[in-house]
């Protein structure tokens, strides 16, 4: 389990660090590095260099406006949950956060990293995407339909560093997760959140190309926001994805669950 | 793994054959491809990266093709090896059908993963194989809708 | 409940008091002396001596030892499940500057490297006898250390590079490329032994290494003719694997100018490492050297030679210098050996009264690629009939060669297994007998007074009070209190399930053990033993039993293990063996020291020998009176160093026993199991320290919780590849989806030693697994399920409820 | 190669590692180390876990060289002389280990915990707050009494320390 050979940079700012990935082979951007190193020791992936980006001072910090909380992308999980403003106004945000991982991995792992993986089954994605975040790159902006296109996949391209993340503050949100009693990543996973426009729903944790929005869901709560409007909804098996763990059916009936629980929690709900 | 799908292209069964058979087609269609070179008869020598979230692997492999009809389908079947990833291996029957004006391409896939890929990947190995099979499907419909186009 | 619905059957009187072997005749009166000592240690939970190295970072874990100019090993693994070898190309390997070498199968025969002698079919005299269906001895498969043409699971060496780094040599290890022809392959215990299924070796076409079959057929036979009713059922006890949190690892070095080879590494038995890998690599015993000091873990995976280890010398011969290799968790859950998988099919039958009359077992048990051990087969078979009387019974047992990673000895080898069985057996009769569960085992349990029994495959149950662990564990459990839980749950939206489970197991292992102890001329009491701990407390708890012996305070008595050169015997820890063992051979070495002591007081004092009382370490007669120490060191110099060696062989196995009881919430939408209590009795015989054993059950409940409810070595029968090969997809018991324990000890002293001794290392896991299981059946009965396989996973679960469900719905409809 | 300048238990220690060295390598393979032990791959078994900066984190997925200029604590620097550190004295008091393998990462992580919680624990919180650290030995069982009990001694040495002023 050792890294091929790499080298380790450290840039100040956004633009020493793209010049320092434009003049790579196979670079990286490193973040809290909790999914990248483990795929570097196991030889699943080879970088000639890493180029660590936390200290980049943009990167940094949380602040609040009117309707959106913004997040800098190097911030790490605990300061997320920890964070006062986060807490205030986005309980069910900071109480998701405060699941990720395990105590040591949220010490170290980055909203950023977490966001430009977009692993199916991790916690972020799901709450960007409810939260109807807007994604702040080196370059451009994006709405988080834009920027999560399927499994591991996002707009980012090749060199361009996602610099923060704003989520649209919502009248009210909750988040629950059942997790996959191995990995604990989410089996599946629901972030519901009502805004003055409406409910939006964003599954994760179960839908073969990742995070998703679950649209019957939405217009079912958008009509009366309680759990039993979901009663009568199946979520779409054809999506499913399906392993070891669950197969298709039974994540359909876990982001049923996991759904109306977040209805009723305006929290985070660990359900397993 | 098994794969089952089918796609409705807007050309008729001879043209989505000669796509089919044309490795410049195909190694715009296969997600990653790096190189392919061969024919149908010889079969084809491909180059694939696969990137799956922080993993990339290089596969490199051979394509053989049996039960070969003209305009009517055939039996693809394939071997990679990715190095310290692992390897793979899978076939899949592709058949045409005439369906109103274009075709319909049915293919019955089936796939298998060995090594750390196995080992270590279990919970992706189904997604990312529709996926790629996705990608490959949507890219290839897009190269008949320009063939179309030019034609 | 009424205890006395029904009157007992009457269970044949014990069988005759046998010859128990640590004595022959009378006790010597200091072997009386120390089997009566004052105990002023044992039987108290002393905090253990080897904490203060452990939690202070200097344990001496194999990976923490390096050899000046050391350079590291890398294996390069098949990735398929069974292949020819063609051609191995290691050119771009050692083209890389710093690969010193790579080693492949033909090097190793031009070394005239041999197969690691295994022995794995069980031979203390009480072992089942388990032999081919011809008779004969069982072929095994040669388990050299590189295979000689086709591997034969995912996973095996084919070949090593040694190169200057770590990282240098996990590089290179991958630019070995080596050809393979692939052949079909079959992992599945149910396919292996089929019609058509690929051989894993062409001496045993059919797979079956091992067909014994026990018991009297033709009583059994007329007892299901005559049985009121018949309850049969199939139970696959699917593979896990042991998780030591330390991957294994190994240093191994060659000085040519002694010709010695000395090795670093983890293990169940430095002894037993040196004589296996010294025959492996062709040299006298005495040319190797094995050094065995801190173990993370065992659980019997630690207990059989891995081949990294005769590897890693050889390589080191090679190259000329210090060769190291430490185990990824990838390469750990690869090929540790495994334990379990085992398929058995039971069928009891019972009478009018719900009184077993007779049993039929067919066990089949999966070796792996090669036959490493039959313990869990043999272990197994020999208590298929539990803690129950059940007066006639047959045994099938077979043994299949399979495309996976060797199974041996897990946790509580073989116990589990048939206990899941056989408990399972109990519910399900209850439940279509129509009688209550704890009732119905009530009734056939083996009773105090029938103790020493014999059960119908032969196996001599020493002691035991189960009806007493029943009840309380049932006490302790708040029996009463369930239905109100239940109820309490149930406005929660949670189903709760109660499981219950009796157990037997035996402990016998390894039977020779030697002891030496010394009291130094500076007052310490030095004991050399050769069983090896990993966590189980050794040096504390054998310290507490000599001093006691000895009458000398705990702190003065220091437990040496670990290095062949001290250590010259021992069988190593497995099998619950180690406190019996050296418990006897300890209390023996210490009668002999007492003995010679007096005599040396004497001679000291001018005094007749039998004069003389000892007592807190103090020989005294006639006015005089000298410590043990100042005694040693008064005679030192005429008598050379008070010393006393002892070795000692005990067959005689011993029957730990126990009742375990569990409640497990379900939700009724995903299925998610919690556990919300969890309690046991268990009967270890004498114990010496609380503290200690009361651990060794909570981490026994675990792995037999692990076991039921998220470990599994899945393989993907298809490809026969493994797919749970980290700790993201292999499920393990954590802080929070275990519970606090409610533990109780119970001792009846066993008859068959000196200490009276049975052993407390298996008894959390061996009825962990029924409990579990019995629990969730529990929970859901009301939806009509009746079993469930491991492991209980909320997936599981919720398809049960509604498959159950579903029949439910399709016989209303039907019915309507 | 990265010279990697950090304080380790409060010594200072300089170090020129491979870029691509993980923070456990450098402690174990490079200032000889060995207390923090590797149990995985993928960072989930918790045994590498130490304290950086103050907070629990574990070391085999961390780059030595982005590290610089900070404070580590590991399990060879609880203990002042003789002296043991309260959660050292509980684990053995409360048998909260057998092998020991686990041990030090078992130790630093609760030590973190405490100190985060200012020794203000339940078994449900101690329970969920470990579940980054495996343990293959005890069933958590006595880890668990272990870390309640040096959580109730860390309160009384609190509270003992206010009303002294």
């Amino acid at each position: 389990m050792y890294l091929y050979d790499t080298t380790y940079l450290r840039p100040g700012s956004i633009d020493e660090a793209k010049a320092l990935y434009d003049a790579g082979e196979s670079p990286a951007f490193l973040s809290g590095g909790h999914t990248l190193l483990p795929a570097m020791k196991g030889h699943l992936a080879r970088h000639d260099r890493l180029i660590d980006i936390r200290r980049i001072p943009e990167l940094q910090g949380i602040a609040e406006d009117e309707s959106y909380l913004t997040i800098g992308a190097a911030t790490r999980h605990c300061d997320v949950a920890a964070a006062p403003v986060v807490r205030n106004c986005i309980p069910a945000l900071a109480g998701m956060v405060g699941t990720i991982g395990d105590v040591q991995v949220r010490h170290v792992g980055t909203i950023g990293g977490s966001l430009a993986n977009n692993d199916p089954a991790a916690d972020y994605p799901s709450a960007a995407l409810a939260l109807d975040a807007i994604f702040r790159t080196d370059q451009r902006t994006l709405t988080a339909e834009e920027y999560f296109q399927g499994l591991y996949t996002t707009a980012l391209e090749p060199g361009e560093l996602l610099v923060s993340v704003s989520f649209r503050k919502p009248e009210h949100a909750g988040y629950a997760k059942f997790r996959n009693p191995a990995s604990r990543y989410a089996l599946a996973a629901a972030f519901v959140a009502v805004h003055a426009d409406g409910v939006r729903v964003a599954i994760t944790g179960a839908g073969n190309d990742g995070v998703y929005r679950w649209h019957e869901a939405e217009s079912a709560l958008g009509h009366k926001f309680e759990s039993e409007s979901l009663d009568p909804l199946r979520a779409d098996m054809e999506n499913m994805s399906s392993d070891m763990h669950a197969n298709a059916e039974y994540r359909a009936e876990l982001v049923k669950f996991c759904t109306q629980k977040a209805v009723t929690n305006q929290n985070c709900i660990t359900l397993l | 793994m098994k794969l089952v799908g089918e796609r409705l292209l807007e050309t008729s069964r001879h043209v989505v054959w000669r796509l089919l058979n044309d490795g410049e087609v195909l190694q715009r269609c296969i997600p990653g491809c790096e190189s392919l070179s061969g024919n149908l008869d010889d079969g084809y020598d491909a180059r694939v990266v696969l990137k799956i979230g922080p993993i990339k692997a290089r596969f490199t492999g051979a394509v053989t093709f049996s039960e070969v009809r003209p305009d009517e389908g055939y039996r693809i079947s394939g071997k990679g090896q990715g190095g310290v990833a692992g390897f793979a291996s899978g076939g899949a029957l592709v058949e045409l059908h005439d369906d109103g004006g274009g075709t319909r391409l049915v293919y019955n896939a089936e796939a298998q993963v060995g090594g750390k890929i196995a080992q270590l990947g279990a919970r992706l190995i189904d997604s990312t194989a529709r996926k790629l099979t996705e990608a490959f499907f949507t890219k290839f419909a897009e190269e008949v809708a320009a063939y179309e186009a030019h034609a | 409940m009424n205890k006395n619905a029904l009157p007992r059957r009457a269970v044949p009187a014990p069988t005759a008091s046998r010859e128990v072997s640590y004595r022959h005749g009378e006790p010597s009166p200091e072997l009386k002396l120390v089997t009566d000592a004052l105990f002023r240690h044992i039987g108290k939970p002393v905090p253990r001596k080897e904490d203060e190295r452990l939690i202070t970072g200097k344990g001496r874990f194999t990976d923490d030892f390096n050899l000046p100019g050391q350079v590291y090993a890398a294996m390069v693994r098949s990735p398929h499940p069974h292949a020819v070898i063609g051609r191995t190309d290691a050119s771009a390997a050692l083209a890389l500057p710093g690969v010193l070498a790579v080693l492949t199968p033909e090097d190793m025969l031009a070394d005239d490297l041999q197969p690691i002698p295994h022995n794995p079919v069980p031979s203390t005299n009480y072992d089942v006898k388990l032999r081919a269906s011809d008779g004969s001895f069982p072929f095994v498969g040669p388990h050299y250390p590189l295979p000689l043409k086709k591997v034969r699971h995912v996973g095996e060496v084919v070949a090593l590079v040694v190169a200057e780094t770590p990282a240098l040599a996990e590089e290179a290890s991958e630019l070995v490329d080596v050809e393979y022809d692939v052949l079909p392959h079959v992992t599945a215990t149910a396919e292996a032994f089929q019609e058509g299924a690929p051989a894993v070796w062409d001496e045993v076409p059919d797979n079956v290494l091992v067909d014994s079959r026990f018991g009297d057929e033709e009583g059994t036979d007329a007892a299901f003719r005559r049985a009121a009713h018949v309850v049969k059922r199939r139970f696959h006890i699917d593979r896990v694997t042991a998780v030591t949190i330390e991957p294994r690892a190994a240093l191994g070095h060659f000085d040519a100018e002694t010709g010695r080879y000395t090795l670093y590494a983890g293990s169940g038995g430095a002894v037993r490492q040196k004589g296996e890998i010294s025959k492996v690599l062709g040299v006298d015993r005495e040319r190797l050297r094995v050094l065995s000091f801190d173990v993370g873990g065992n659980f019997g995976a630690r207990n059989r030679v891995y081949v990294e280890f005769p590897l890693i010398l050889w390589a080191s011969r090679r190259v000329g210098r210090p060769v190291k290799f430490t185990a990824t968790r990838s390469e750990s859950f690869l090929t540790e050996y495994q334990g379990r998988d085992l398929i058995t099919t039971v069928e009891l039958a019972f009478d009018e009264a719900g009184y077993i009359l007779a049993m039929r077992a067919d066990n089949i048990s999966n070796v792996g690629a090669r036959c490493v051990s039959l313990s869990p087969l043999s272990k197994g078979s020999g208590l298929i009939s539990g803690s129950y009387h059940i007066p006639c019974a047959t045994l099938r047992a077979r043994a299949i060669f399979t495309n996976t990673m060797c199974t041996q000895a897990y946790r509580s080898s073989g116990r589990p297994e048939v206990t899941f069985a056989i408990e399972r057996m109990m519910d399900l009769a209850a439940e279509e007998l129509g009688m209550d569960r704890v009732e119905l085992r009530r009734r056939n349990l083996v009773p105090p007074d029938a103790m020493p029994y014999t059960n119908p495959v032969g196996q001599h149950y020493d002691s035991g009070e189960y009806e007493k662990n029943m009840d309380r564990a049932i006490e302790l459990s708040d029996w009463d209190g369930f239905e109100a839980r239940k109820a309490e749950a149930r406005a929660r939206g949670k189903l709760l399930g109660r499981g219950f489970a009796n157990y037997v197991e035996s402990s016998i292992g390894t039977p020779r053990e030697r002891a030496e102890i010394t009291v130094t001329e500076d007052g310490r009491v030095e004991v050399i033993i050769g069983t090896q701990p990993s966590g189980q407390g050794h040096e504390t708890s054998f310290a507490q039993v000599v001093a006691d012996m000895l009458g000398v305070p705990v702190e003065r008595v220091q437990i040496i293990l670990g290095d062949t050169d001290i250590v010259k015997e021992g069988g190593g820890s497995h099998s619950g063996r180690s406190m019996r063992h050296a418990g006897t051979v300890m209390a023996i070495a210490s009668a002999e020291l007492l003995a010679d002591a007096k005599s040396r007081f004497a001679d000291l004092h001018g005094i007749n020998s039998s004069d003389i009382d000892f007592h807190d370490g103090v020989f005294s007669a006639a006015g005089v009176s000298t410590d043990i120490f100042a005694l040693a060191q008064a005679t030192a110099a005429d008598k050379g160093a008070l010393h006393a060696a002892h070795t000692n062989e005990m067959h005689t196995p011993v029957f730990p026993n126990g009742t375990a009881i569990c409640e497990i919430e379900v939700c009724m939408h995903t299925g998610a199991p919690v556990i919300t209590r969890y309690v046991t009795v268990d009967d270890v015989g004498r114990c010496i320290n609380p503290l200690i054993v009361h651990g060794q059950t909570h981490g026994g409940i675990a792995q037999g919780v692990g076991q039921a409810m998220w470990e599994l070595c899945a393989i993907d029968e298809e490809t026969g590849q493994p797919s749970a090969g980290s700790f993201m997809d292999y499920g393990m018991p954590r802080s929070d989806n275990m519970p606090s324990f409610t533990c109780e000890i119970a001792e009846v002293h066993s008859p068959t030693n000196p200490l009276g001794i049975k052993a407390g290392g298996e008894g959390g896991t061996t009825p962990a697994l029924a409990v579990i299981v019995s629990a969730i059946v529990d929970a859901l009965s009301e939806f009509g399920v009746r079993d469930i396989s491991m492991p209980v996973t909320p997936q599981r679960i919720w398809q049960a409820m509604r498959s159950a469900q579903r029949n439910q719905d399709n016989l209303d409809r039907s019915n309507r | 190669m990265t010279l990697v300048n950090l304080t380790v238990n409060g010594q200072e220690r300089e170090c020129d590692v491979p870029d691509g060295t993980l923070l456990v390598h450098l402690l174990r393979d490079h200032l000889g180390m060995t207390g923090t032990h590797v149990g995985c791959d993928t960072s989930q078994c918790g045994a590498c876990t130490v304290i950086l900066n103050g907070e629990a984190v574990k070391s085999c997925t961390i780059l030595a060289a982005s590290v610089g200029n900070a404070e580590l604590q590991t399990v060879e620097g609880l203990a002042e002389g003789d002296s043991l550190h309260d959660v050292q004295t509980a684990f053995r008091t409360h048998h909260g280990l057998q092998c020991g393998f686990c041990t030090p990462g078992m130790i630093m992580a609760a030590v973190n915990m405490i100190d985060r919680h200012k020794g203000q624990l339940d078994e449900t919180l101690v329970r969920h707050d470990l579940e980054g650290n495996l343990c293959r030995c005890t069933g958590y069982h006595n880890i668990v009494k272990a870390i309640l009990s040096a959580a109730e001694t860390y309160r009384a040495r609190h509270q003992a320390a206010m009303a002294q002023g």
